[in-house]
C-alpha cells in the first residue's frame, strides 16, 4: 500500500503551487474575476502540460491517471481556480476520447488539449444528481439526420465552450452521449455565474442537428466514467479547499484575541477547531484512498459517493466552522473565508450532493 | 391550564387581517418575499413603516403615550404571526426596538422630544455603532475615543458592524471617555443626530451574500454635541446593558421561524425528489421536516410560555437561550431552504433580489432567497452576543423551573 | 393562556413529592426493585387519591384532565417510580370506562380505582410504534362465543394484573378492544425485566374466551386516545427525569474537581450543559403547552407525535450529556444517573419511538 | 499509489482463516457473540487466547524474540480483520498490548523473564491500577501512596476503574512517592505479582449494564517488593507515558467497526421497519445507514493510510484524532443496534448474556447485545482520557499534512 502521491506527481504540485501562490493570490483572483485583469493563467496551465495531462496519450495528451487529476485538483481547490480544467478537459475532453475517433471529434480533441478549444459538459437537467435515469433530452432521428432537443442547466464554462457534450436519450431511450459546435443552430445560451464564481450556464437544444460521426450510443459506461472524473475531481477541489479554511482559521484563532487572549484559547473555540481536523483528516484520507483505488481501475460507484458525500458534509461543517470562528469578519466577501464556503456549498450541489450520495450509499450497502 | 389566546382577541384579529391584506404596496411585497436578512429591502421596509404609522401600528410595543399601540403581549404576537403568514417585511429594529425604548427609559425630557416623533414615524433610521475591529464578541476592549470639548465630544476612531449605516441619518454609539480602571468602566453612550458630520466616513462592507448590509464608519475628529449623551458620562455600559434588555425582551421570534417553515412546507411540494416524486413525499425529506417541525413547535412552545407570564419567563437565562435557540432554528431552516431549492440555489443572482429590479430569477421565487438567506444567516449565530458568549451566559443559570 | 398547575395540581405535587422523597429514595427504590424492602407505595398512592385521579367522575374517579395526569407523572419520572398507575389506571382504567358499562366492566374500573385490581394494556406485537396499523392479533367468531389468539410483548405490569385489555381485529378487521381476567384459560405469560426495571411480560392468547360485553367494537378513537394518554404521561416521566439530571450534573459538575478546579468551569463542560438547560428547557415548554392543548381536547396525534418525539430525542441528549459529565462514576449502576438514562430510554421505546414519531410528524406536515 | 496490500498476503490469509474457522470452541465462539465490550467474557477469552498461544499466534505485534510473531503490520490488520469477521473474542489488551511491550521497553531483564511468559501465553492477566476517585481525567493528581521500606513498598490508598481486577491475578500501578514539586513527579510506576495481597481489598463495581466489569481496589498497608519498580522511583509518570505510546500506537481498530456495521446490515435484512416492508429498504434507514457507511469508510482510510506510512501516521495528534473518531464511531454504531433491534432491545436479559448460561434470549442474538453494547460503550469517550482531553490535544496539533 502507498498512499503518497508519487516523486513526478509531488514536482508537478510544486511547480503549480509556486505559479498559483504568485498569480493566483486572493487579490489577483478578485481583479481576474471583477474583469479587472487579463489572465494567462490558462495559457500558463497548458505551458505547464496541465491541460493536456487528463487526456490519453492516443489522443496527445499525457495519460494522466486518477491520481494525477486529484492531484492537480486539490490544488485548484486551495487557490480556488476557476480555469476551465474541469469542464474542458478532465469531461469532455477524456470523455470525447473513448469516442471513435472519426468526424470532427480528434481536432476537437486535440484542441483541447492545446487549450485552443473549450469544452463543456451538458448534462444537468434540473435533479442535482447526476443520475442518467432523470435525463429526458431527446436525441432523435430527424429528417436530415440526428438531432438534438432538451435543456440543460448549470453548464460548467457552457457560457465559454466552443463544443458541448450533451447527455440524451435515444428513441430507444439508451443513454447517449453527443457533441456539437457551441454555435450550432438551435443553441440558446443563458449565461451567469454560480455562487462560487464558476461561469456557467443554462443552454436549450432547439433540435439541433449533430454529426453523426459525434455521437457515442450505448453510452452509460462511458457517463459512469466521466461522472467518477467529475465527483472525483470535485471532491479533490473541495479537500483543498478545506485545507486552506483549517490553516487559516487555525492561524486567525491563534492571534485574534478577544478578553485578553487569542480566541483559540477558548475551549469551545479549541474544541470545534479539533472537530474541523478531524473532519479534514477524514475527507483527505479519504479522498487519497480512493484515488489509488481509481487508480487501480477498482473505484466502485459507492467508493466515489463515499467520497463526494464525504467532502460534501465534513467540507460544510469545516467552512461553517470557520466562518463562525472568524465572526463579523468571516461573513465579509473580504476575507477568502466565505469564498472557500461558497466553492464547498457549490461543489456540493454538483453531480449529486451529500444527501443523495449517502442515500445512494444506503441504497446499495443495505442490500449487499 | 388554558392554550388559547383571550377570545375577544379574535376581532383584533380581523381587524389586523384586514389591513395587512390591502395596504402594502407592490414594492413593499416584493420586499417581503425577497427578505433574506433580519434587516429587510431599505427603501420599501421605510414605506411600510410609513404606512404603518399612518395607521397607527408602526409601534407595537411602545406605550401609548409615545404613539404606540398600547398592544398587549398577546395582541403583539397575533400581530406579528398576521404580519409574516403574509411575508410582508419586518419593520427595522434599531429605532423600533433599541433607541426608542431606550430614550422612554433612560433619555432625558429634550431627547425624548427630539428623537422619538422620527423614529415612529419612520423619518429618521439609526444605525448602532457598538463593534470595534478589536471589540467584537469582547464589546468592552472599545476604544474609539470621545473627549470633551466645551459642549461638544470630539471622537476618533472607528466602528464596525454598524447595520445600514450608509442608509442611516442618526447613529448611537459607544465611546470610550476613559481608560482608566475595568474596562466596562470609561464608556460612554452617544446620539448623533447627523451621520454627515464632518470627519465622518462610511464604508459599506460587502456580505457572503454579496450584499451590502453592514458598514465601517471611521471618525476623524469628528465633533458632536454633548447633548446626545444618555446617561452620565463614563457610565455607557449600563446604559447599553439597558438597551440589550429592551432589544431581547422584544418580539417573539417565533412567528417568523414557523413563517420559514410553511415557505419550505409549500416549496416541498413543488419540487422533485433525488429519487423521483414531489420531495412532500420523500420519507427521508419527511422525517427530516419532522424533525425541524418538531423543534419549531418546541420553540413556539417555549415562546407561549414565556407570552404566557409562566415562571420560565422569569429564568435570567432566558434571552440568551432564546437567542440559541432562534439563531440556530434560523441557521437550520436556512439550510433546509437550500436542500429544497436543490441546484436552483446554486445561480449567483444579485440583480433578480433587487426590489424593483425587474429580473426575473432563474427558478422560482423561494429558489431565489434560499442560499442568500442561509449565507446571510450565518451571522446569527455570530452578532448579539456571539453564541458562544450566550452559552457560557446559559452555563451560569443551570437551575430549572419547577413550576 | 395560562401553563401553570392551578392550586389544586400544585398541592397535589406537593403532597406526593414529599411522600416520594421519604417512601422513594434512590436508596429505597433501590430495595424495593431487589425484593427487600416491602413497598407500602402503591397504597399510599391509592390513599392520596393519585389512583383513582385519572378515572372519570361517573366511574368512581376524580374525573383527571390530561394536565392533572401530566403533574403526576412528571413527579414519576423523577423518582423513577415503577408503580403501576400508567398501565393500570391512566391506561386500562381510562379505557374501560369507555366500555358499555355491562358485565364485569364496572366492577373491573371499580376495582382499579381501589387499587384492588391492576390491569394492563396488551397492545404491543413487536413494531415499536403502538400503531393499530400493525395488528396481527384476532377477535374472531367461536363456537360458545367471542375468542382471542394472538401474541403481545413488553406488556407494562402484564405479570401483575389481574385484568388485561387487548387490541385486536375483528374477522372484518375492525380495531377492537376487549378485556379478559389474566388468569383466564389460554393466557400464558412471560414475565421479565425492562431496560428500567419495569416489570413487564410477554403474553400469548391461545385462543382465549372473552365476555361479550367486555368487548368494544369500532375502538379506533378510543386506542387513539389511549396511546395519547400513553405517550403524554410517558413524556411527564420523561420529563421528570431530566430536570433530575439536569440539577444533578449541574451540581456534580460545580462540585467535582479535575486540574484544580470544578469540571463546571471548562468552556467543554459547561456549554455541554448549556446545550442541556436548551434541551430541557423545550421538552418542558412542549410538555406543559401540550398538556393544556390536551386538557382543551384539541392536542392532536401530531402534538402529541411532537411532544413524544422531542421527548425521545432531547432526553437522550441530556442523559447522554449527563453519563458523559459524571465520568467513570456514572457509568455505574450505584448512582442515579444510569437508571435515569435507562428510564428515558425506555420511554423513548415505548409506543413510538423518537424515529417513528418525526416521521409521522413530517407525513402529516409535509401533506397538510 | 497503490492500495493493495502486498499479494504474497493472500497466501498469509488463507492460513488464518483455516485456523480461525476450525480451532475456536463453541465456549469461545459464544463469548465472541456476546461481546458487548471492549472486554469480552473473561474466562472463554482467556481459553481462546491459551489456543492462540499454542498456534503461536497470541502476540501479533510483538517481536519474534519475545514469542510474537514478527508480522508486519499489514498482516496484523489482516489478521485482525479475519478474526473480527467471525466474531471471535478480542483477546484481552492490558497484558499483551500495555505491559507487555512496556516491559520489552523499560523492564529489567529479571521482570522480562518474570513476567513475559505468563502474558504471552495466558497464564496471567493483568489490571490497570491508574484511576483513582479524585484522580480521573487529571491523573497526574494521584494519591495512593507508596513508602519504601527495606526491600518493600507500602501501599495505601485506592484505585478505581481497574478493569477485571476481580479475574487478574497481577496489577501494574501508578503510585505516590512523593508529594513536593510538579503532580507529575512523585509518581511510580509498579508491578504487583499478586493481586491477594494482605490488606488488599477488591469490590467489583457493577455498571450501567449490570455486569461488573470494573473493579475499586483498596490497600491498607498492603506490603509488596520494590523489585516490582518499572524505571527509577519518582519517574512513573514517564513510564505511563510510554505504556500509553504502546496502547495507542496498537492494533486497528477498523476491523472491529466495520465488523459491527456488518451485523446492523445484516440485522436490519430480518428487521421489518416501522411503516412496514424490510427495514434494510427503508430510505430513512438507507440514508443513516449510508452516512454511517461513509463514516466507517473514511476511518478505515485513515488507518490504511497511517499503516501504509503515509506523512499522516507522522501527525502528533494521531493517537488522539484515532480515539476520538473510533470511540464515537462505536457509539454511533451502537445507537444504531439499538435502532434496528427496536422494542427487542428493552427487555433486560442478564442470565441470557452469561456465556454458557443456557438461557435463550427473547429475540434473535443480535438484540440480545444491542443494549448491553450500548450501555458499555458510553464509556468509550470517558476512559483513555476523556474524549474531552483528547480534543484538547488535538486543538494543539491543528497543522495538516501537506504530502
Amino acid at each position: 500500500m502507498n498512499f503518497e502521491f508519487s516523486d513526478e506527481q509531488v514536482m508537478l504540485r510544486d511547480s503549480l503551487s509556486r505559479m498559483l501562490d504568485q498569480r493566483y493570490a486572493f487579490e489577483s483572483r478578485r481583479r481576474i474575476m471583477a474583469g479587472q485583469a487579463e489572465t494567462g493563467i490558462w495559457s500558463e496551465l497548458v505551458d505547464m502540460g496541465i491541460v493536456a495531462m487528463p487526456l490519453p496519450e492516443a489522443c496527445g495528451g499525457l495519460g494522466g491517471s486518477a491520481s494525477d487529476i486529484v492531484a492537480i485538483s486539490e490544488l485548484f481547490g486551495r487557490h480556488l481556480v476557476i480555469e476551465p480544467l474541469l469542464p474542458s478537459v478532465i469531461l469532455t475532453g477524456r470523455a470525447l476520447a473513448r469516442f471513435d475517433p472519426a468526424g470532427p471529434v480528434p481536432r476537437w480533441i486535440a484542441d483541447i488539449g492545446t487549450g485552443a478549444l473549450r469544452g463543456a459538459f451538458a448534462h444537468e437537467e434540473g435533479s442535482g444528481t447526476g443520475a442518467s435515469s432523470t435525463l429526458s433530452t431527446k436525441l432523435y432521428e430527424g429528417e436530415a439526420g440526428p438531432r438534438i432537443r432538451g435543456s440543460k442547466k448549470l453548464v460548467l464554462g457552457g457560457g465559454e465552450a466552443g463544443v458541448l457534450l450533451i447527455s440524451a436519450l435515444s428513441e430507444t431511450k439508451a443513454v447517449c452521449l453527443a457533441a456539437v459546435p457551441a454555435d450550432a443552430e438551435g443553441i440558446e445560451v443563458r449565461r451567469y455565474r454560480a455562487l462560487d464564481g464558476r461561469p456557467v450556464a443554462d443552454i436549450l437544444f432547439h433540435d439541433v442537428a449533430v454529426d453523426r460521426a459525434a455521437i457515442m450510443a450505448g453510452a452509460d459506461a462511458a457517463l459512469e466514467a466521466l461522472l467518477a472524473d467529475a465527483r472525483l475531481a470535485l471532491a479533490a477541489e473541495a479537500v483543498g479547499a478545506m485545507a486552506v479554511l483549517m490553516a487559516t482559521t487555525a492561524d486567525f484563532a491563534g492571534t485574534r484575541e478577544q478578553f485578553g487572549r487569542p480566541i483559540g484559547s477558548f475551549q469551545a473555540i479549541a474544541h470545534r477547531l479539533a472537530d474541523m481536523k478531524i473532519a479534514y483528516v477524514k475527507a483527505r484520507a479519504s479522498l487519497l484512498y480512493i484515488a489509488a483505488l481509481a487508480d487501480s481501475g477498482r473505484a466502485t460507484s459507492r467508493d466515489i459517493s463515499v467520497l463526494k458525500a464525504q467532502v460534501g458534509r465534513l467540507g460544510r461543517e469545516i467552512a461553517q466552522g470557520a466562518v463562525q470562528i472568524h465572526g463579523g469578519i468571516g461573513m465579509t466577501d473580504e476575507l477568502p473565508v466565505g469564498h472557500y464556503l461558497k466553492h464547498i456549498l457549490t461543489i456540493d450541489g454538483l453531480f449529486g450532493n451529500t444527501d443523495y450520495h449517502l442515500r445512494e450509499i444506503g441504497r446499495v450497502v443495505a442490500s449487499a | 391550564m388554558n392554550v388559547d389566546f383571550d377570545p375577544s382577541l379574535e376581532a383584533f384579529r380581523e381587524e389586523v387581517c384586514a389591513f395587512l391584506d390591502t395596504a402594502p404596496t407592490d414594492a413593499i411585497r416584493e420586499a417581503g418575499r425577497k427578505t433574506t436578512s433580519v434587516f429587510a429591502p431599505f427603501e420599501a421596509t421605510m414605506e411600510w413603516h410609513r404606512l404603518l404609522y399612518a395607521r397607527g401600528w408602526a409601534a407595537p410595543a411602545w406605550p401609548v403615550e409615545y404613539g404606540g399601540t398600547g398592544w398587549s403581549l398577546e395582541q403583539r404576537y397575533i400581530f406579528s404571526e398576521e404580519h409574516w403568514k403574509r411575508d410582508l417585511p419586518p419593520l427595522l429594529p434599531n429605532g423600533l426596538i433599541m433607541v426608542g425604548p431606550l430614550l422612554m427609559e433612560l433619555g432625558t425630557p429634550e431627547q425624548k422630544r427630539q428623537h422619538l416623533p422620527g423614529i415612529l414615524s419612520g423619518k429618521d433610521y439609526w444605525t448602532q455603532g457598538y463593534s470595534e475591529p478589536s471589540a467584537g464578541s469582547d464589546l468592552a476592549a472599545l476604544s474609539c475615543s470621545a473627549l470633551a470639548d466645551g459642549d461638544d465630544y470630539i471622537i476618533n476612531g472607528q466602528k464596525t458592524w454598524t447595520t445600514l449605516a450608509h442608509k442611516a441619518n442618526k447613529m448611537f454609539m459607544l465611546v470610550r471617555t476613559n481608560r482608566d480602571g475595568k474596562k466596562q468602566q470609561g464608556i460612554t453612550f452617544l446620539l448623533l443626530d447627523r451621520t454627515d458630520y464632518p470627519g465622518m466616513h462610511i464604508r459599506p462592507i460587502i456580505g457572503l451574500d454579496g450584499v451590502a448590509e453592514q458598514c465601517e464608519v471611521f471618525f476623524d475628529n469628528v465633533r458632536v454635541p454633548q447633548a446626545g449623551r444618555v446617561g452620565a458620562e463614563n457610565e455607557g455600559w449600563s446604559v447599553a446593558k439597558a438597551l440589550l434588555k429592551h432589544e431581547r425582551g422584544g418580539a417573539a421570534h417565533s412567528p417568523a421561524i414557523r413563517r420559514k417553515l410553511d415557505a419550505i412546507r409549500a416549496a416541498a411540494r413543488d419540487a422533485t425528489a433525488s429519487f423521483g416524486g414531489p420531495l412532500s413525499e420523500d420519507p427521508v425529506f419527511q422525517r427530516d421536516l419532522g424533525e425541524l417541525e418538531a423543534e419549531v413547535a418546541s420553540f413556539e412552545h417555549v415562546e407561549k410560555l414565556v407570552l404566557s407570564g409562566h415562571a420560565l419567563a422569569d429564568d435570567p437565562a432566558m434571552p440568551s437561550l432564546n437567542k440559541v435557540m432562534s439563531s440556530e432554528l434560523s441557521q437550520l431552516l436556512s439550510i433546509m431552504m437550500t436542500r429544497v431549492a436543490g441546484i436552483d440555489a446554486l445561480p449567483l443572482q444579485l440583480e433578480a433580489l433587487e426590489v424593483g429590479s425587474g429580473v426575473q430569477p432563474l427558478g422560482d421565487p423561494f429558489s431565489l432567497v434560499a442560499m442568500p438567506y442561509y449565507l446571510n444567516t450565518r451571522a446569527a449565530s455570530i452578532y448579539a452576543g456571539s453564541n458562544e458568549v450566550q452559552r457560557d451566559l446559559i452555563s451560569r443559570n443551570l437551575q430549572t423551573v419547577r413550576a
